[in-house]
């Protein structure tokens, strides 16, 4: 029996912000009532430091479709030199994501600053369309995790 | 094969190898200059002309065949520009081209004399004709 | 110590004196210079536009026999010095004609700059050692005001050829405190006297070798001394002081050790 | 030079400057070798050999062992000495109490390789010349040395000892190597390709955690995988997303750390090769952020622990090859 | 198991409107661990406040979540509400409905699904939090000022005022600097004496003030509150109290000809010297590689001569410990070294001078007395040329690749001065770029240009070739598209100015971070200009970029009232939320202590029992919590997860995560 494909696939979206900036960028689009899916939630972290590569891949494990970190913006780190090193672990943990034949447009790291309001919307739902056009992850899942 | 100018100062560019984007325009290169009274267009000018694209003239002028190839430029520059290797490039962009030659064969000998080292003669030759 | 020897085009016709005066002197010095069998002229000028590799193969043959050999390649001329350390810089450092060269040579192993390019004056310094040099001289040049003319190709861009402080050098005025003469420190010896345009642009050189002299002989300079041949006729042809006598520093180098 | 290391090593017993022998002893099999400490003399005349299947990389054990009574002599190849350094840099071994000799190596020999030319019944091994001669019960079989190397020691990056206190033997050099091709032809490959190409590897994986534990850069007090608090352990895999999971968070738990020494690969009971994602780890920080060789520099700051205000942003990997 | 309580916020319709709260409350009321939910009106008012403290009461709440707006606005708030009812403050969790939910979404049904989902995920996280207790530390109420300059002397000066001790290292043998050195200041052009050796004397005579001159500081350790720092005092040979400062000695003294640094070499004073005659303290001090009595022994002069039985030439190099809260760097700069600019012939003649050393030709107390003469040949310049950026802005790697910012005044200072007092001179000025933003700036250099006639060329010097006396510069002038020959009497240089060599070593004992040139780096370039990351340590004046008097003395006195801020605390609260090391899985690797911005995390050896009835020793990694920050960069640089950050712990995180993906 073949199930129909009648409901619209509405990517989960994990979004890493620190709080320092792209929380607070976040905020800025809801003050300024800039409009992105509600399927990005966002979890907040002190610093794009501060993300481990294992709450990525535990992300991806348990049902999400795409997961975006937002720092600071380069040279402007609240603790100064925090996203420096966030950013050369984002690019080899994607470029690894990449070797093992991941889509590598699931992931993405974008410097959004507390005034960048705006820039975290339009992030936001590009990302979101890029996710809803790559479909369902499949190749970094746990089908134990899957919803019903 | 004619080339526009901006084309020609692209391919000045390419030859060079270098950005004179670098330049800040101190001028330096041009008060280190040991040909600077021979020459109508100055090394500052010469990396700025191909920055901007305005390239004929500066061809056509005598300017780029009185660069001493002394490094003067080079050494005292700031900024790591070059100045001569772009005044080389922009001969170089000439006499690539065919019957462009600023040196012809026909002229050599009367310039020669007794005492004149090989030198001087190997050089000419390398720097004036391809 | 042996070295690979490049002697270029000019020292075998018209500057043999150049070439013959520092085989002599050498040999007192217990340097042994093995010219390079079948060198080619390195051009004399390094070819600065970024995708001129060809003429710099001549220079790469040479560093590669002079590798091949395992020794450090000896010059005498200043412009062969420029040359072949320039190409040499490229070949360690461009990887795009270190590629290109590679590929039209054909060795078995590449060429990556391995060889060292040393000027006979360095050697001097660096590994005779100019104490040493003073040990040896027999006949000191005792109270001869000499003026070093070092002009452009020695020391500069002195990044790629280390050779010396670029403005204001002292490895001749130490050789020539080294064969017992007194050095003339004047400002126009590291400026260049115009001897790319010898043959080109008579008036041109005239005026520049003539500021170098002038300058020189202002000074106090009895006779000037240079390493380069092209210079050499450029100062003596046209620097226009007559009474101011030019020569190739090896001359007065076996002058001092006696083997003139 | 077998003979000469337990000549070397009874003469450092005998004068006190160690009190054991890191060294190598067969296992059951010839071709079975075990990393074994020796603290007698005549332990070592019994036991200790030192051939072409003794591949095993006994910088690892310097950790515990160095921090025991007494000096231990420890034998590491060019490749184990960059291994012992980069435990160093990260404090792990107390140099004191080692005595490092280093050896050269000219390659190890694989079994399996041998195995696969109908050999059975190994009883022994040397070198001679090019080629090896394989000792078997039933007489001897002389073999090209290159058809039954590790791939490892096929693409050896180098033969220069980065840590010692005496040298036996000659010093090598840094090699040029060709160690990334394979990463490269992966690279090459659709993502859809190396998707399939790393299922059908890591799928094989069984969990025994024998690469964990060989490797010495994985040199933890307690595994994330075994640390229930870190939410991510489990002891076997079940589904594929922890196979892929657990050799990910390894391999980048060890970025900018690995030497690239390949154990992990070799003991591998399953054939993955495991290695490659260590490897290209490497690769894409030499690239991107400046060639670095873990282990040869003690005081070199690792990549990870390392940035410069312009290094590239992550979004360069969607831009790379398609 | 947590008491957990949710409280749902309308905002008004502000969340209402877009959610539907009551939907939201029921459904985290469903959640394991919830044990009372509610929705009301405004939860930020005061009865929304007191709602939420009856609740924790009432139903014995161990933590609470709060769906309003973002924590950014109220999360302190909270904290504040849960701790007057008696729950720690740290198990308070916010769910952002309002600025990350109701106001970018317009379908109420989605709006409600992601509140409840943003609901999830912070009952999810405060079931992991644990009570946080801010900790403390002591403040010791003392200052440390590095480096005696205009800088330091302000801030010194300013901390006193406060009623705070303060200590200044000064490496030379008298506090003043560089401004010392300096002849006028622009753009006001009164005299540096006049207006900065008043301030020395305040330092001298201010009670909480104390010098300690001819010193270093030999090491720092502690934090920020709590520093320890030893202070190396230099042999002096002189006894500090007991001098006067009468200078008998220095008369005497038969060495005669070393080389004055204060005049920048430019002439010679003794052996034992005062640098100046305001100087503070005005003490003598023996040059130790002068002094022919320290070097074998045979002379003795000053001794004898010294009324006031001051000599010791036995003095010994005495270290000092002293606590401190505070420390200031201001540890200055100085003039580039010109070995790579030998164009320009400045060690080929000693008429091509810098500026400093120009400031000491033009000086009523330099070595000419304030009359400009040639150093050369002691007679009158007639014409001099001035060259701008000598090694600023140089990428070629023999200068600096920045612009050091005052050469462009002080070179119109110096050339307006020229033709005041001599208006028999002929000025030029070669420029880049005329750079001269600043109060009164660019007045002052039209004044220099306009009134004074110095002669403006925008070009750069090629060459000065000494010449029969004269120096030849050969230049471009760019407007004109000529190349000029000028014959000068002297050239100067304005070299560009780099942090003082001790900046290094001073920066790794403090563990303050630095940029490639080896300036201070600032905590934040804008918001935090006059603080190091490293807690407790500030900055003043050129060490960390360069900069002028006016700026100086204004950063000098901003650093001064950050350092008070934190002298008139007790005790430092400190953010709860730090890096925790977990001994027992630490391997002792340093990769945390790496890339700690903060030089929070310290590392010691530690005993440890095995399973085997043995002890072993073990590297652990320990977080100074009045220190860290609470990045977290530590916690993904640990490979076996020994370190976690508290308030954002891996379990915390996850647990997020996985209520959202669920």
């Amino acid at each position: 029996m073949q199930v129909e494909e009648t409901k619209e696939f509405k990517p989960t979206i994990v979004a890493f912000c620190c709080n320092w900036c792209s929380y607070a960028g976040a905020d800025l689009s809801g003050t300024n009532r800039l409009n992105y899916p509600a399927n990005v939630k966002i979890i907040r972290v002190p610093c794009s430091c501060r993300v481990n590569p294992m709450f990525i891949l535990r992300a991806f494990q348990r049902g999400a479709d795409g997961v975006i970190l937002c720092g600071c913006h380069p040279g402007d780190c609240h603790y100064t030199t925090g996203n420096y090193y966030a950013r050369r672990r984002m690019t080899l943990l994607f470029s690894m994501l990449d070797f093992l034949g991941i889509e590598k447009e699931r992931t993405r790291v974008e410097w959004v600053s507390a005034a960048e309001g705006a820039k975290f919307a339009a992030t936001m739902n590009d990302f979101v369309a890029t996710i809803t056009k790559l479909g369902e992850n499949r190749r970094l899942e746990d089908i134990r995790c899957k919803k019903q | 094969m004619e080339k526009n100018e901006k084309e020609l100062a692209q391919l000045i560019q390419e030859i060079s190898g270098l950005n004179p984007k670098k330049c800040m325009k101190c001028g330096k290169c041009s008060g280190a200059c040991p040909a600077f009274h021979e020459m109508e267009y100055h090394p500052h000018q010469f990396v700025d002309m191909v920055d901007r694209g305005d390239v004929n003239r500066l061809l056509e002028s005598k300017s780029i065949w009185m660069c001493l190839t002394c490094f003067a430029c080079v050494e005292r520059c700031p900024r790591d520009v070059k100045p001569a290797n772009f005044i080389e490039a922009a001969r170089l962009a000439l006499i690539r081209q065919q019957g462009c030659n600023h040196l012809k064969d026909e002229a050599v000998p009367p310039l020669l004399d007794e005492e004149m080292p090989q030198q001087a003669i190997v050089s000419a030759y390398r720097k004036f004709k391809k | 110590m042996v070295y690979s020897y490049f002697p270029g085009c000019t020292l075998k016709n018209k500057a043999s004196d150049l070439d013959l005066y520092a085989r002599k002197s050498a040999e007192v010095l217990g340097i042994t210079m093995e010219e390079i069998e079948e060198w080619q002229c390195c051009g004399g000028v390094y070819p600065l536009g970024a995708n001129e590799t060809a003429p710099k193969l001549a220079s790469v043959r040479a560093l590669v026999a002079a590798k091949e050999k395992g020794q450090d390649l000896l010059t005498l001329c200043s412009a062969c010095h420029h040359v072949l350390k320039r190409v040499n810089n490229d070949m360690a450092e461009n990887e795009n004609i270190r590629t290109k060269a590679n590929n039209y040579m054909q060795l078995e192993v590449p060429y990556a700059g391995e060889t060292k390019v040393v000027h006979y004056l360095e050697m001097l310094r660096d590994v005779v050692g100019f104490d040493q040099l003073k040990a040896k001289v027999v006949n000191p040049l005792k109270g001869t005001k000499i003026a070093a003319y070092y002009g452009c190709l020695l020391l500069r861009p002195s990044k790629v050829l280390g050779f010396d402080n670029p403005e204001n050098p002292k490895i001749m005025e130490d050789f020539i405190k080294a064969i017992g003469a007194e050095p003339v420190i004047y400002p126009y010896r590291n400026e260049c006297c115009g001897g790319y345009m010898a043959m080109e642009n008579k008036e041109l050189a005239k005026k520049k070798s003539s500021t170098v002299l002038q300058s020189a002989k202002e000074n106090g300079a009895e006779c000037v001394i240079t390493a380069c041949p092209l210079c050499m006729y450029n100062l003596k042809v046209n620097g226009g002081v007559d009474d101011l006598p030019v020569y190739y520093f090896t001359e007065l180098l076996a002058q001092a050790l006696g083997v003139k | 030079m077998q003979e000469a290391m337990i000549k070397r090593a009874k003469e450092l017993l005998a004068e006190g400057t160690v009190n054991r022998v890191m060294g190598w002893q067969a296992g059951e099999f010839a071709y079975d070798i075990t990393p074994t400490v020796f603290s007698s003399a005549d332990e070592l005349d019994k036991a200790f050999v030192y051939n072409d299947f003794c591949s095993a990389n006994v910088s690892k054990y310097m950790i515990k062992e160095s921090r025991k009574e007494g000096k231990i002599l420890c034998f590491l190849k060019p490749c184990d000495s960059y291994s012992f350094n980069q435990l160093l840099a990260e404090h792990r071994i107390w140099r004191d109490n080692v005595y490092i000799i280093g050896i050269p190596s000219y390659g190890k020999v694989d079994v399996n390789k041998v195995r696969a030319k109908g050999v059975t019944g190994i009883t022994g091994i040397h070198t001679d010349g090019p080629n090896v001669v394989v000792e078997t019960i039933y007489g001897s079989e002389t073999m090209v040395k290159m058809d039954v190397m590790e791939d490892r020691c096929l693409c050896c990056k180098s033969k220069k000892h980065m840590v010692y206190d005496e040298l036996l033997g000659e010093e090598g050099e840094v090699l040029q190597s060709n160690r990334f091709e394979q990463v490269e032809a992966l690279e090459n490959m659709t993502p859809e390709e190396r998707y399939e190409f790393w299922r059908s590897e890591l799928s094989k994986c069984i969990r025994c955690n024998a690469c964990r534990n060989v490797c010495p850069a994985c040199t933890c007090e307690n595994c994330v995988f075994d640390n229930p608090a870190s939410g991510v352990a489990n002891k076997a895999p079940s589904s594929d997303f922890e196979e892929n999971m657990f050799h990910i968070i390894r391999a980048f738990h060890v970025a900018g750390r690995c030497t690239d020494c390949g154990e992990c690969s070799r003991v591998c009971p399953q054939n993955i090769p495991l290695h490659l994602l260590n490897r290209k780890f490497i690769k894409d920080i030499n690239e991107l952020y400046g060639t670095y060789q873990a282990g040869e520099d003690k005081d070199a700051r690792g990549p990870l622990t390392n940035f410069t205000v312009d290094d590239c942003e992550p979004s360069i990997v969607h831009h790379r090859r398609g | 198991m947590q008491r957990i309580g949710v409280f749902v916020c309308w905002c008004g319709s502000n969340i209402a409107a877009t959610v539907d709260v009551q939907q939201v409350a029921d459904e985290l009321a469903k959640e394991p661990g919830v044990v009372y939910s509610t929705n009301y009106q405004y939860m930020c008012s005061q009865s929304g406040q007191q709602m939420i403290q009856e609740a924790i009461k009432e139903h014995h709440l161990t933590g609470i979540v709060i769906c309003s707006c973002s924590p950014r606005m109220h999360e302190a708030t909270f904290r504040k509400t849960a701790a007057a009812a008696g729950l720690n403050s740290y198990m308070v969790e916010i769910a952002n409905i309002r600025e990350q939910c109701s106001w970018i979404h317009k379908n109420k049904e989605e709006a409600t699904e992601k509140a409840i989902i943003l609901g999830r995920a912070a009952i999810a996280k405060v079931h992991l939090n644990a009570p946080l207790t801010a900790g403390e530390s002591p403040v010791v109420k003392r200052a440390l000022v590095i480096g005696g300059g205009i800088a330091g002397i302000q801030t010194a000066l300013d901390i006193a005022d406060a009623g705070f001790e303060v200590d200044i290292v000064e490496k030379k043998p008298t506090i003043g600097g560089k401004m010392a050195q300096i002849d006028k200041t622009f753009p006001t052009l009164d005299c540096a004496a006049c207006i900065l050796t008043p301030k020395m004397v305040d330092v001298a005579q201010n009670e909480k003030i104390h010098i300690y001159s001819y010193s270093e500081v030999e090491s720092v350790k502690g934090f920020v509150g709590n520093f320890t720092a030893t202070i190396k005092k230099k042999a002096r040979y002189v006894k500090e109290d007991v001098c006067t400062g009468c200078g008998l000695c220095t008369e005497k003294c038969p060495m005669k000809k070393v080389p004055n640094e204060f005049n920048q070499m430019l002439d010679n004073r003794t052996a034992i010297y005062i640098p100046f005659a305001q100087a503070v303290p005005k003490v003598a001090t023996i040059d130790p590689n002068a002094c022919m009595m320290l070097k074998n022994g045979k002379c003795g002069v000053c001794s004898k001569v010294c009324t006031a039985g001051a000599i010791d030439y036995t003095q010994k190099d005495e270290y000092i410990e002293q606590q401190y809260g505070a420390i200031v760097v201001a540890t200055g700069f100085n003039t580039i070294k010109l070995d790579n600019f030998d164009e320009f012939a400045y060690s080929q003649s000693p008429d091509v001078v810098t500026s400093l050393e120009f400031e000491r030709l033009m000086n009523a107390a330099g070595p000419t007395g304030g009359t400009l003469l040639r150093p050369s040949d002691h007679t009158h310049p007639h014409t001099l040329v001035f060259v701008q950026c000598v090694g600023s802005r140089d990428i070629s790697g023999c200068g600096k690749p920045y612009c050091s910012k005052i050469c462009c005044m002080y070179t119109a200072k110096h050339a307006m001065l020229c033709r005041e007092k001599y208006p028999d001179t002929e000025v030029y000025v070669f420029y880049i770029d005329v750079r001269t933003p600043g109060k009164n700036f660019d007045e002052f250099y039209r004044r220099a240009v306009e009134e004074y006639g110095v002669h403006y060329i925008k070009g750069m010097v090629g060459k000065v070739a000494p010449k029969d006396g004269k120096l030849m510069v050969q230049a471009s002038d760019l407007l004109a598209n000529d190349q000029l020959l000028i014959e000068a009497d002297m050239v100067v240089l304005a070299t560009a100015i780099e942090p003082d060599e001790s900046a290094r070593s001073i920066a790794t004992m403090l563990t303050a971070s630095m940029d490639t040139n080896d300036f201070f780096t600032e905590a934040h370039p804008k918001l935090r200009p006059v603080e190091s990351p490293t807690a407790g340590i500030f900055l003043s004046g050129v060490c960390q970029g360069p900069k002028d008097i006016p700026e100086t003395v204004s950063q000098a006195s901003a650093a001064a009232a950050k350092v008070i801020g934190l002298l008139v605390k007790d005790k430092l609260t400190c953010n709860p939320c730090v890096a925790e090391s977990n001994e027992l899985m630490c391997n002792g690797c340093s990769a945390c202590e790496k890339v700690c911005p903060y030089g929070a995390i310290t590392y010691s050896d530690k005993e440890f029992r095995t399973p085997y009835r043995t002890t072993i020793m073990r590297r652990v990694a320990s977080v100074n919590p009045a220190v860290c920050q609470g990045c977290g960069a530590c916690t993904v640089a640990c490979p076996s997860g020994a370190m976690d950050l508290k308030g954002f712990s891996t379990r915390q995180i996850m647990a997020e995560v996985d209520a959202i993906c669920k």
